[in-house]
C-alpha cells in the first residue's frame, strides 16, 4: 500500500489540469498542465512555495473556485471526470467522496453554530446515517479524532476550541462521510509544533484505519518527509517533479526541488557551531547552492546590556462585572527577567498563547505592564513619558509576525518607510526619500518600488519592507515577533540572512520570538523557553538544544518534524492536551519561583 | 344613522371656556348650544335665549331663557346655570373668554328663566360674542366637578352628547334624546376625524370613508363639482386675509414702509386682488380691501375693491422718493399662504418692491409679530359676527392684537362710538368713517376673504353652510 | 446575561438625562411663545400673563426643569397645554399605535431589504445586483407622501380594497387594524428597505468570502444552505444593529406617513406639540422615544450577543 | 535579489493617477459620475442656458401640463418647471453634498476619537451620541432656524448636524475593529503621535462603510432640505429647490401630477448617481481591489 506507482486503478487522476483566472489583462493561467495520480490508500504531498498553485489545484479538484476561474483538463475520480459534472452532481461528491481540510482552523468553522451541528450537517446532507443516529455518530467521530469529553464539547462553539482542537473537528467533519480521498491543504501550518505533531499522527492513524487516500498540501519539507508516500513538486504553476518521497529527498532531479530541500533548516544541524550561521543561498531556478559565511561574533558581554528586563509582569483584565470591573486576570507575563547585550540574539520560544508577544510588547511599552523594570539603551521604559518615550521608540523597535497585517494597506511602501524618518526629524522629506530608497536597497528591494502598495508584494518582501522601515531609526534593539514564521522556506532563509547581516554590521540586538525551533537554532545566541507566562528555561543555544532540562523544552524539541523520509511513520504519542489557561481569579498570588543554574548561564526553573 | 366628518385639524381642549381652535368650534356646533345663534346672513337669532334687550343707557342686557332644556347629564338649564357659566368664563383661571366678556361687570339671575348682564360700558357686540364660545352653556354640575379638566369629558346641552375622543384620531358624539329640538336631529352618531392633508381628506370622501369634509382645497373644486356622487356647499366667511404692517412696533417699523403711508398705499395698489383670488383660490375666495367682505352689510361701498394700479403705485413711490425698496414679509409656512405670498411678491415687484419671503411656523410667527420683529406679516383672522370683532382690537391704540401698533385717536373715537351704540345706522356711519382713515393709513392691507367650502356625499342632505364655517347638523339627513 | 442587561440599563440613565436636558433647553430657547400659541386668537396681555404664571412658565428655566424632573421621577409627566390631558395618558394612547406601525413597517422593510440585499450580494456585479440596487434606491428616493397618496388614490379610491385612512386598535378589531395599517406600513417600509438592503448587501459580501463559507461548500451543502444558513446567519449581526437604529428613528420619525394616513401616533403628536410649543408633551414624548430607542438598541445588542456565541461566552 | 523580486508586477504608476484609472475603469461608477456631473453642469450653467426666468410668473399659465411652451409643464403660480428644475439643481445638490460633508466632517473625527481613545472619552461621546440620536430632528431644525437665521447654508448645517450621530456611531464601531490591527501597533512602535496614527493609519482603513452611509444620506439630505425650507430654514420661496418643488407638488398630486414627477425623478437619479460613485470610490480607494 505504501509503494508508489502501484498498478491498481488510481482513485484520482489529474490530466492536464489547467486553471486560469480572469483579470484586468485577460485570462491568466495560474496552474498549467498538472498531471498526476493518487492511488487508493496512498498519501501524496504537493509541495512548493507560496503562490505556486497548490491551493488552486486542490480547489480546482473540488470545483470550489468562483466564476472568475476557468478550469480545463480532466479531474478523474474513479475514472469519472469531475469537471464534466453539474453543480448538483458535484455537491454529492464534495464532502462525500472527497473531503477537504483547510489551512486556517481558526476561521474555517462557522462561528455561530455548535461544532456538533456542523459535523451533523454533513451526515444529514449525505444521508449517511438515520436521523436518530446522527448524534451518536457525531459523538463517535469526535471520539475518533480524540476530542476529550466529546459528549459535552459537541454543544460548544468553535471559539471555545483551541486551534488544534478545531482542526480535529475539521478532520472529524472530513471523515464523517467516509470519503475515499482527503485533501488537506496545509492543515498544520497555523499550528504550534507540538499540536502539529498530534494532528499529523491523527491523520496517519485514520488513514490506515479507513484505507483512505490523502492529498496533502504543505510547504514544510519536514512534514512531507514524515507523511507522504509520493511527492509532487510545484513551481510557479507548473508541476515540475513527481516521485516517491524518499527518492526525492535523496535524488531530486529538478533544480527547484534541490533548492527547496537545501533551504530547509534542520534541527540539529548546528551542533558544534558556535555562532549563528547564515542559510546557504540557493538559486531557485538553477538549484545552485552557495554556502554563506557564519556570522562573526558580535556580542560583547562585558558591556552593560542594551536591554535589561527585571521581574516584568503584564496582566490583562478578563470578564467584567456590573460596573465594568474585570472579574479575572490573564497572567500573560509573570515575573520575567533577562538581559540582552548589543549584537546578541535572544530567542523566545514556547507554544501559542504562552506570552511571547506580550513580553515583546511590554518591553516596548506597547502594552502597559503591571510591574517590573525595563531599561533599554539607558531609558527607563516603564516610566518614560512624552519626549523620552518617543526617543526611546527610536532605540527599541518591533517587527511583527504577520507580514500581511503589519503594513498599512493604504499607504505606499515609500510612505511607510519614510514616515518614521520624518517623524523623528532624522531628515527632511527629500532626504528621507533618498534614505528610504537606500534602506530598501539594504534589505534587497529596489528603490523604484516605493510607489507601490503592500498588497503588491510577496510576504517575504513585505517583511523586508517592515525591516527597512524599522532600520530607518537605527534601533539598538529589535523585537522580531514571529517575523519569519509565515514565510516560505526560501524567503525565510533570505530574511534570516538579512537580519543576521544587519546584526553583524550594525550590532543590533534581537529579541527573536518564534516557535520554529529549527530557525531558532540557526539564528540565536541564547534561547529562553516560555510556558504559561513564565520563563522556564534560559541559556546558550547549544546548551538548550543539546541538553534540554525542563520537560516542556524537551517536548518542544521532540515535536519538530525532521525532513528525513526515514522517519516516516513515526508516532510521537504524547498526551493530547489543550493549552492551559493563564486566566486566574482576581487577587491570585503566583508562586515564588526558583531557578537552578545547570551549566554556565543555563538556568532552569526548579520549582 | 352615522355621519363621519373630515376636519382639517384636531380640535384642542373641548372646554368652551378654554378652547381656541376653529375645528373645536365645529365640534361644539354639535355638542354645545349657545345663548344665541347666527343665521345665513350672520344675523343673530335665538337659541337658548329666546329674546333679549339692552337698557336704554346700554349698560344692562336682559335675556329671557328657553324653557325645558336639559344638559346631557340631566341638569336643568335655567338662569342659575347661565350665571354659573358666564361667571366661569370670566373667572376660571384658564379661561380664554375673558376679553370677549370684558365689558360685562356682572351677571345676575333676575328670574328663574331670566338673566341680566350689567356692563361696564355700552357694548353692542356683546350679544354677538354670546353666539360663540362665550355663550356656550355647559352643565354647571359637571363643570363644578371637573374644574379645569372639564374638557376631558364635556357635558353641554347641544343635540349630541360626548362619547369618546382619541387625540388626533377622532371625536365621537351621539344623539342626545332629550334635546329640546330633537325632531330636527336625524343623525344618531357623529364622528369627527382630523385629516390634515386636503388630498387625502377628499380621497376619503370619495372612497366612502367620510360623508362630509370641511375646507375643500380650491384646486379640487372643479373636480368635485364634476363628480356626480358629491355635492358642494360654500359660503363666504366672516374673516379676512391680510398683511399687517409694522408701523410703530419697535425698530423694525423705522422703514419707509412703516413711516410713510404713501409707500404702504403703493404696495396695496400694486396687488391685483382679483388675480390673487383666481390664481390661488381658483376664484372661490372673494377679493377684498376691508375687514368685511363686499357681501357684508358693513362693507363700505364708497371704497370698492380697487383694481391693480402699477403706474399709480410707482408714482406714489416716486413721490415718497423711492425707486426700489426691499421688503421682508413673514408668513406662516402653509402651502397656500406660501403660494399666495409668492404671487404678491411677483405683483409688487413690478411696482418697485423687492420682497423677501420668510416662512416660519405659526408659533414663531405669532411671537415675532407680537414682539414687533417683523416688517410685514401675513396673517388671517377667522372673523366675528359683529363688525367690532374684526376691527376694534386690531387698530385701536390699546387693542389687544394691534401688532402694527397703529394709533390714531380719531379711529379710536369712531370705533368706540360704534361699539357703544346699538343703533345700526350710527354704527355703520362710524365704521365707514374709520374705514376711510384706515384705508389711507393702511396699518393692515386686506387682501380678501376666505370661503368655506364643504364637500358632501350626495346622500347627505339638508346641510347649509353658514358664514361662520360651522357644521350645524340640524335638519341634516343621510339617505340610505 | 442579566448582569449585562442591568449594566446596559444603568448606562441608559445618563443618556436619558442628557436627552431630557437637551430637549428642555432647546425647546425653551425656541422662538415662539407657548402661551401665545395656546391663547389662539385671544391675546389679552393679562390673560397671557396669568396663563404663563399658572404654568410656571415665568420661572427660570433650570427651576422649570427641576420641577419637571421631580414630577417625572414620581411618574408625573405633566399635562398637555393644548388639550389638558395628562401626558402619560397621551403617551399610553399613542404608544401602541406607533409601535404597531413601526413593527409592521420594519417587517415590510426587512421583507424587501434583506432578501434583495442577499440576492444582490451573491450576484455582485451582475444584472440582478443592478436591479436590486435600483429597486432599493428608488424606495429611498420616492417621497413617502407621493407613494402614500398614490396608494390611497389607487387602492382605496379606485379599487376600494382598503380604507384610505384611520386607525383601529388590533385589540378591538384585528382585521380592520391590519387593513388600515398595511398601506402606511408599506410606505414607511419602502423607505427603510434601501438602507437595510445596502447594508445587508455589504455585510453579505464580507461574509461570503469567509473561510467557513468555503468549508460549507466543501461539505457539499446546497447553495441555499450555504447562503442562508452559513452566510446570512453571520451577516445578520450588523443588520440587527442597524435595524434597531432604524426602528428608533421610526418611533418619532413617521410624521408624514402618519399625517397622510391619519394615524394617531407619536410622529404627529410630537410635531403638533412642537408647533404648539406644548412643552410637557414634547418632553414626555421625546423621553419616551428615547427610552424606546435605547431599549431597541439594548434588544439589538442582546440579540447580537445571543446570536454570537463568542460574545455570549464573554458574559 | 532573487525569486521573490521577479514576481513583481510591472512598474506601478503613482498612487493618485492609479486611483483615477481604477475609478475610470469602473463602468458603474462612471455612469454615476456622468449623472451627477450632468446635474452639476446644469446647476452651474443655469444662468447662461436659454431658459425662462425661474421666477417669472404668469397668471394665465397656472399648472399647465407639459407642452411645447413649458416642456415640463408650469407650476402653481405659472412658472416654468424646466427652468426651476435647472435652477433648483444648485440648491439641491448643495444641500445633498454639503450637509453630508458637514455630517461626515464632524461625525467621523468625533467617532474616531471615541473609538480610538476609548475609556471615558468614549463613554461621554457615546452617551451624547445616543442622546442626539433620540432627539427629534424637528426640534433641532426649528432651533437652528431660529438661531442661525434663514438661509440655505444654515439648512445644510442643520441637516448635517442631525445626520452626524450616525456617522459617529459608524466610525466608532469601525475604529474599534481597525485599531487592533498590527499596523496600528506598528505605527505606535515607531513613535507616531495619536493624530498621525488616526489620520494615516485608521482613517483610510475605515472609509468604505462611511462612503456607503454618506451616499445614502445624500438622498435624505436633499429631501430634508425641503422640510426645512418649510420651517423657514432652507431655500426660501420663490427660489427653487427640488425638495421644495416636491413639497409644493404634494398639494397638487391629482391636479398636476407632473409637478411631482420631475423633481422626484431628478432626486432619484442623483441618489443613484451618488451611490454608484460611492461604490466606485470604495473600490478605487482600496489598493487591493483590481
Ligand atoms: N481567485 C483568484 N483570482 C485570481 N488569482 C488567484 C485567485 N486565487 C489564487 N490566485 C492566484 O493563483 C496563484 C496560486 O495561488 P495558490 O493559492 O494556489 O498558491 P499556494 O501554492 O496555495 O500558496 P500558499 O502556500 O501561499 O497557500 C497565486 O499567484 C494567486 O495570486
Ligand atoms: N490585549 C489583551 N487583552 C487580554 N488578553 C490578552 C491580550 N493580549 C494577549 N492576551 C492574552 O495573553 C496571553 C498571552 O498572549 P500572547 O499574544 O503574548 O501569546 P504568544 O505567546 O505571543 O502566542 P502566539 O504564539 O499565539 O502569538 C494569551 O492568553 C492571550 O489571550
Ligand atoms: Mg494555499
Ligand atoms: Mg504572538
Amino acid at each position: 500500500m505504501r509503494r508508489g506507482g502501484d498498478m491498481t486503478q488510481p482513485i484520482l487522476s489529474l490530466r492536464g489540469l489547467t486553471t486560469a483566472f480572469k483579470t484586468e489583462d485577460g485570462w491568466k493561467e495560474v496552474i498549467r498542465d498538472i498531471t498526476f495520480d493518487v492511488q487508493p490508500g496512498e498519501t501524496v504531498a504537493i509541495v512548493g512555495e507560496s503562490g505556486s498553485g497548490k491551493s488552486v489545484t486542490s480547489l480546482s479538484i473540488m470545483g470550489l473556485l468562483d466564476s472568475r476561474a476557468r478550469v480545463s483538463g480532466q479531474v478523474l475520480l474513479d475514472g469519472r471526470d469531475l469537471l464534466a459534472l453539474s453543480e448538483a452532481e458535484m455537491r454529492s461528491v464534495r464532502g462525500n467522496e472527497i473531503a477537504m481540510i483547510f489551512q486556517e482552523p481558526m476561521t474555517s468553522l462557522n462561528p455561530v453554530f455548535t461544532v456538533g451541528r456542523q459535523i451533523a450537517e454533513l451526515l444529514i446532507r449525505h444521508g449517511k446515517v438515520a436521523r436518530d443516529q446522527v448524534r451518536a455518530e457525531v459523538l463517535r467521530l469526535m471520539d475518533r479524532v480524540r476530542i476529550p469529553n466529546a459528549a459535552a464539547r459537541m454543544e460548544e462553539y468553535p471559539h471555545q476550541f483551541s486551534g488544534g482542537m478545531r482542526q480535529r473537528v475539521m478532520i472529524a467533519m472530513a471523515l464523517a462521510a467516509r470519503p475515499r480521498l482527503l485533501i488537506a491543504d496545509e492543515p498544520t501550518t497555523a499550528l504550534d509544533v507540538t499540536i502539529q505533531g498530534q494532528i499529523l499522527d491523527l491523520i496517519k492513524e485514520i488513514q490506515e484505519e479507513q484505507g483512505m487516500a490523502v492529498l496533502f498540501i504543505t510547504h514544510d519539507m519536514g512534514v512531507v518527509a514524515e507523511i507522504a508516500d509520493r511527492t509532487v513538486v510545484m513551481y510557479r504553476g507548473d508541476h515540475v517533479e513527481t516521485g516517491a518521497t524518499a527518492d526525492l529527498f535523496t535524488d531530486a532531479r529538478h533544480p527547484y526541488t534541490r533548492a527547496l530541500l537545501a533551504a530547509v533548516p534542520r534541527l540539529g544541524q548546528m551542533r558544534g557551531q558556535d555562532w549563528p550561521l547564515r542559510f546557504p543561498s540557493v538559486d531557485m531556478d538553477s538549484g545552485v547552492i552557495t554556502p554563506q559565511p557564519a556570522v562573526v561574533d558580535s556580542v560583547d558581554r562585558s558591556a552593560t546590556p542594551v536591554l535589561s528586563v527585571k521581574n516584568l509582569v503584564t496582566r490583562f483584565g478578563s470578564g467584567s462585572d456590573l460596573l465594568g470591573r474585570p472579574t479575572g486576570k490573564v497572567h500573560a507575563v509573570e515575573d520575567v527577567s533577562f538581559d540582552l547585550w548589543q549584537g546578541e540574539t535572544l530567542s523566545l520560544v514556547g507554544e501559542s498563547g504562552c506570552g511571547k508577544s506580550t513580553t515583546g510588547r511590554s518591553i516596548l511599552r506597547l502594552v502597559q505592564p503591571e510591574a517590573g523594570e525595563v531599561r533599554l539603551d539607558g531609558f527607563d521604559v516603564l516610566t518614560a513619558s512624552g519626549g523620552d518615550l518617543r526617543r526611546m521608540r527610536r532605540s527599541g523597535q518591533m517587527i511583527f509576525q504577520d507580514p500581511f497585517s503589519s503594513l498599512n494597506p493604504r499607504m505606499t511602501v515609500g510612505q511607510t518607510v519614510i514616515e518614521p524618518i520624518v517623524t523623528h526629524k532624522l531628515a527632511d522629506r527629500a532626504g528621507a526619500r533618498v534614505k528610504a530608497a537606500e534602506l530598501l536597497r539594504q534589505v534587497g528591494l529596489d528603490g523604484s518600488m516605493m510607489d507601490r502598495y503592500p498588497h503588491e508584494f510577496s510576504g517575504g518582501q513585505r517583511q523586508r519592507i517592515a525591516i527597512a522601515r524599522v532600520l530607518g531609526l537605527n534601533p539598538k534593539v529589535i523585537v522580531a515577533d514571529e517575523s519569519v514564521s509565515a514565510l516560505d522556506v526560501s524567503i525565510k532563509a533570505q530574511v534570516c540572512n538579512l537580519l543576521m547581516g544587519l546584526q553583524e554590521r550594525l550590532k543590533i540586538a534581537y529579541l527573536f520570538i518564534s516557535h520554529d525551533m529549527a530557525v531558532v537554532e540557526r539564528v540565536s545566541h541564547r534561547v529562553a523557553v516560555m510556558y504559561l507566562g513564565e520563563i522556564v528555561e534560559i541559556g546558550p543555544r547549544e546548551a538548550i538544544f543539546a541538553d534540554p532540562q525542563h520537560p516542556y523544552t524537551r517536548r518542544l524539541i521532540e515535536a519538530v518534524p525532521i525532513p528525513d523520509p526515514a522517519r516516516r511513520g513515526l508516532r510521537r504519542g504524547g498526551e493530547i492536551d489543550e493549552l492551559k489557561s493563564p486566566v486566574r481569579p482576581l487577587g491570585f498570588q503566583p508562586p515564588q519561583r526558583q531557578w537552578r543554574e545547570v551549566s554556565d548561564r543555563h538556568f532552569v526553573m526548579a520549582s | 344613522q352615522e355621519m363621519r366628518i373630515g376636519l382639517q385639524d384636531d380640535a384642542d381642549i373641548l372646554d368652551p371656556d378654554q378652547s381656541r381652535t376653529f375645528v373645536g368650534r365645529i365640534v361644539y356646533a354639535g355638542l354645545c348650544d349657545k345663548l344665541v345663534d347666527l343665521d345665513g346672513e350672520a344675523n343673530i337669532i335665538p337659541m337658548l335665549a329666546t329674546d333679549w334687550a339692552y337698557s336704554d343707557d346700554g349698560l344692562e342686557l336682559v335675556m329671557n331663557l328657553r324653557d325645558g332644556v336639559v344638559f346631557h347629564d340631566g341638569t336643568a338649564f335655567d338662569a342659575e346655570a347661565v350665571v354659573a357659566n358666564i361667571t366661569r368664563s370670566m373667572t376660571l383661571e384658564e379661561s380664554r373668554r375673558k376679553s370677549e366678556l370684558s365689558s360685562v361687570a356682572s351677571i345676575a339671575a333676575t328670574g328663574p328663566m331670566q338673566v341680566t348682564f350689567t356692563l361696564t360700558a355700552p357694548d353692542a357686540s356683546l350679544v354677538a360674542q354670546l353666539s360663540d364660545r362665550a355663550g356656550m352653556m355647559i352643565s354647571p354640575t359637571a363643570a363644578e366637578e371637573a374644574g379645569a379638566d372639564f374638557g376631558q369629558n364635556p357635558v353641554c346641552s347641544g343635540p349630541f352628547r360626548f362619547v369618546e375622543r382619541i387625540q388626533q384620531d377622532r371625536i365621537v358624539l351621539e344623539k342626545f334624546e332629550d334635546y329640546y329640538d330633537a325632531d330636527r336631529i336625524n343623525i344618531d352618531r357623529v364622528t369627527y376625524l382630523p385629516i390634515p392633508d386636503t388630498t387625502v381628506r377628499l380621497a376619503n370622501l370619495r372612497s366612502g370613508e367620510l360623508d362630509m369634509i370641511e375646507r375643500l382645497a380650491a384646486p379640487d373644486v372643479a373636480s368635485v363639482s364634476q363628480d356626480s356622487g358629491l355635492t358642494m356647499q360654500e359660503t363666504v366667511g366672516l374673516g379676512y386675509m391680510a398683511i399687517y404692517l409694522n408701523i410703530g412696533n419697535g425698530e423694525r417699523s423705522e422703514t419707509p414702509m412703516g413711516q410713510d403711508p404713501r409707500v404702504r398705499q403703493a404696495f396695496s395698489m400694486a396687488i391685483d386682488r382679483d388675480a390673487l383670488n383666481q390664481v390661488v383660490f381658483e376664484g372661490t375666495a372673494v377679493a377684498g380691501n376691508q375687514p368685511f367682505p363686499p357681501t357684508s352689510p358693513w362693507f363700505n361701498t364708497d371704497l370698492p375693491v380697487p383694481a391693480r394700479d402699477v403706474e399709480g403705485a410707482r408714482a406714489l413711490l416716486a413721490e415718497a422718493g423711492i425707486d426700489r425698496m426691499p421688503v421682508e414679509i413673514q408668513h406662516a409656512n402653509n402651502p397656500v399662504v406660501t403660494q399666495m405670498m409668492q404671487v404678491v411678491q411677483a405683483m409688487v415687484a413690478e411696482a418697485g418692491f423687492d420682497v423677501t419671503l420668510r416662512a416660519t411656523e405659526f408659533a414663531t410667527l405669532l411671537s415675532e409679530q407680537t414682539a414687533g420683529n417683523f416688517q410685514l406679516s401675513r396673517s388671517d383672522w377667522s372673523g366675528r359676527p359683529d363688525p367690532d370683532g374684526n376691527l376694534h382690537q386690531f387698530v385701536t391704540c390699546e387693542g389687544g392684537i394691534n401688532d402694527p401698533r397703529y394709533c390714531n385717536p380719531e379711529v379710536d373715537r369712531l370705533l368706540n362710538e360704534a361699539r357703544a351704540s346699538t343703533d345700526t345706522e350710527v354704527r355703520k356711519a362710524a365704521y365707514d368713517a374709520a374705514g376711510v382713515i384706515l384705508n389711507q393709513d393702511l396699518p393692515v392691507i386686506y387682501l380678501g376673504h376666505q370661503t368655506y367650502i364643504f364637500a358632501l356625499d350626495d346622500s347627505v342632505q339638508g346641510f347649509q353652510a353658514l358664514p361662520d364655517g360651522m357644521i350645524r347638523l340640524q335638519d341634516v339627513t343621510i339617505a340610505e | 446575561m442579566l448582569i449585562y442587561i442591568a449594566k446596559r440599563l444603568l448606562i441608559a440613565l445618563p443618556t436619558l438625562l442628557i436627552v431630557s436636558m437637551l430637549v428642555f433647553g432647546l425647546q425653551h430657547l425656541l422662538p415662539g411663545d407657548p402661551v401665545l400659541a395656546m391663547a389662539g386668537e385671544e391675546r389679552d396681555p393679562e390673560t397671557l400673563a396669568r396663563i404663563r404664571a399658572s404654568l410656571n412658565l415665568d420661572q427660570p428655566i433650570p427651576i422649570q426643569y427641576l420641577r419637571w424632573l421631580g414630577g417625572v421621577v414620581q411618574g408625573d409627566f405633566g399635562t398637555s397645554l393644548r388639550t389638558g390631558e395628562p401626558v402619560s395618558a397621551l403617551i399610553a394612547q399613542k404608544l401602541p399605535v406607533t409601535i404597531q406601525l413601526a413593527v409592521m413597517a420594519m417587517i415590510f422593510a426587512a421583507l424587501i431589504g434583506i432578501p434583495t440585499g442577499i440576492i444582490a450580494a451573491v450576484n455582485k456585479g451582475s444584472a440582478v445586483d443592478w436591479a436590486a440596487n435600483l429597486v432599493a434606491l428608488s424606495g429611498l428616493s420616492i417621497p413617502n407622501f407621493w407613494l402614500g397618496i398614490m396608494l390611497i388614490l389607487l387602492v382605496s379610491v379606485n379599487l376600494g380594497w382598503l380604507p384610505a385612512s384611520g386607525y383601529e386598535s388590533p385589540f378591538v378589531d384585528p382585521w380592520r387594524s391590519l387593513q388600515t395599517m398595511i398601506m402606511p406600513a408599506f410606505v414607511l417600509g419602502t423607505g427603510l428597505a434601501a438602507t437595510l438592503m445596502r447594508h445587508t448587501r455589504s455585510a453579505m459580501l464580507g461574509v461570503m468570502s469567509a473561510d467557513y463559507i468555503r468549508t460549507a461548500r466543501a461539505k457539499g451543502l446546497t447553495r441555499r444552505e450555504v447562503i442562508l444558513k452559513h452566510g446570512f446567519r453571520n451577516a445578520l449581526l450588523p443588520v440587527i444593529t442597524l435595524t434597531a437604529l432604524l426602528f428608533g428613528e421610526l418611533l418619532a420619525g413617521a410624521v408624514l406617513t402618519e399625517q397622510i394616513f391619519t394615524i394617531p401616533g407619536f410622529g404627529k403628536l410630537i410635531v403638533d406639540a412642537v408647533f404648539n410649543r406644548d412643552y410637557a408633551v414634547v418632553q414626555g414624548v421625546v423621553l419616551c422615544t428615547a427610552v424606546g430607542f435605547l431599549l431597541m438598541n439594548l434588544i439589538a445588542d442582546v440579540l447580537s450577543v445571543l446570536l454570537n456565541p463568542r460574545m455570549r461566552a464573554a458574559l | 535579489m532573487s525569486a521573490a523580486d521577479t514576481q513583481l508586477a510591472p512598474a506601478a504608476p503613482r498612487a493618485k493617477s492609479r486611483f483615477w484609472t481604477k475609478f475610470r475603469r469602473n463602468r458603474a461608477a462612471m455612469v454615476g459620475g456622468v449623472i451627477v456631473a450632468f446635474f452639476a453642469a446644469l446647476a452651474i450653467a443655469a444662468p447662461i442656458l436659454p431658459i425662462d426666468d425661474p421666477l417669472a410668473t404668469s397668471w394665465t399659465a397656472i399648472r399647465l401640463a407639459p407642452s411645447a411652451e413649458y416642456p415640463m409643464g408650469s407650476d402653481e403660480i405659472g412658472r416654468d418647471i424646466l427652468s426651476r428644475m435647472i435652477w433648483g439643481a444648485q440648491a439641491s445638490l448643495m444641500a445633498g453634498v454639503i450637509s453630508v460633508f458637514i455630517a461626515v466632517a464632524s461625525g467621523v473625527p468625533i467617532g474616531l476619537i471615541a473609538g480610538y481613545f476609548g475609556g471615558w472619552t468614549d463613554t461621554i461621546i457615546s452617551r451624547f451620541t445616543d442622546a442626539l440620536l433620540a432627539m427629534p430632528f424637528l426640534i433641532m431644525a426649528i432651533a437652528l432656524a431660529a438661531f442661525l437665521g434663514p438661509s440655505l447654508s444654515n439648512a445644510m448645517i442643520a441637516i448635517g448636524l442631525s445626520a452626524m450621530p450616525i456617522f459617529i456611531r459608524l466610525t466608532r464601531a469601525q475604529v474599534m475593529s481597525v485599531k487592533t490591527e498590527d499596523y496600528v501597533e506598528g505605527a505606535r512602535a515607531i513613535g507616531l503621535g495619536h493624530m498621525a496614527i488616526m489620520r494615516r493609519y485608521i482613517l483610510p482603513n475605515i472609509i468604505p462603510p462611511i462612503i456607503v452611509q454618506a451616499t445614502l444620506t445624500v438622498a435624505t439630505a436633499i429631501i430634508a432640505e425641503a422640510s426645512l425650507s418649510f420651517l423657514g430654514l432652507g431655500q426660501q420661496a420663490p427660489a427653487p429647490s427640488w425638495g421644495s418643488m416636491l413639497n409644493v407638488a404634494k398639494n397638487f398630486l391629482t391636479q398636476a401630477p407632473w409637478m411631482a414627477w420631475w423633481p422626484g425623478a431628478a432626486i432619484f437619479l442623483v441618489v443613484i448617481g451618488f451611490n454608484l460613485i460611492g461604490d466606485g470610490l470604495r473600490d478605487a480607494l482600496d489598493p487591493r481591489e483590481h
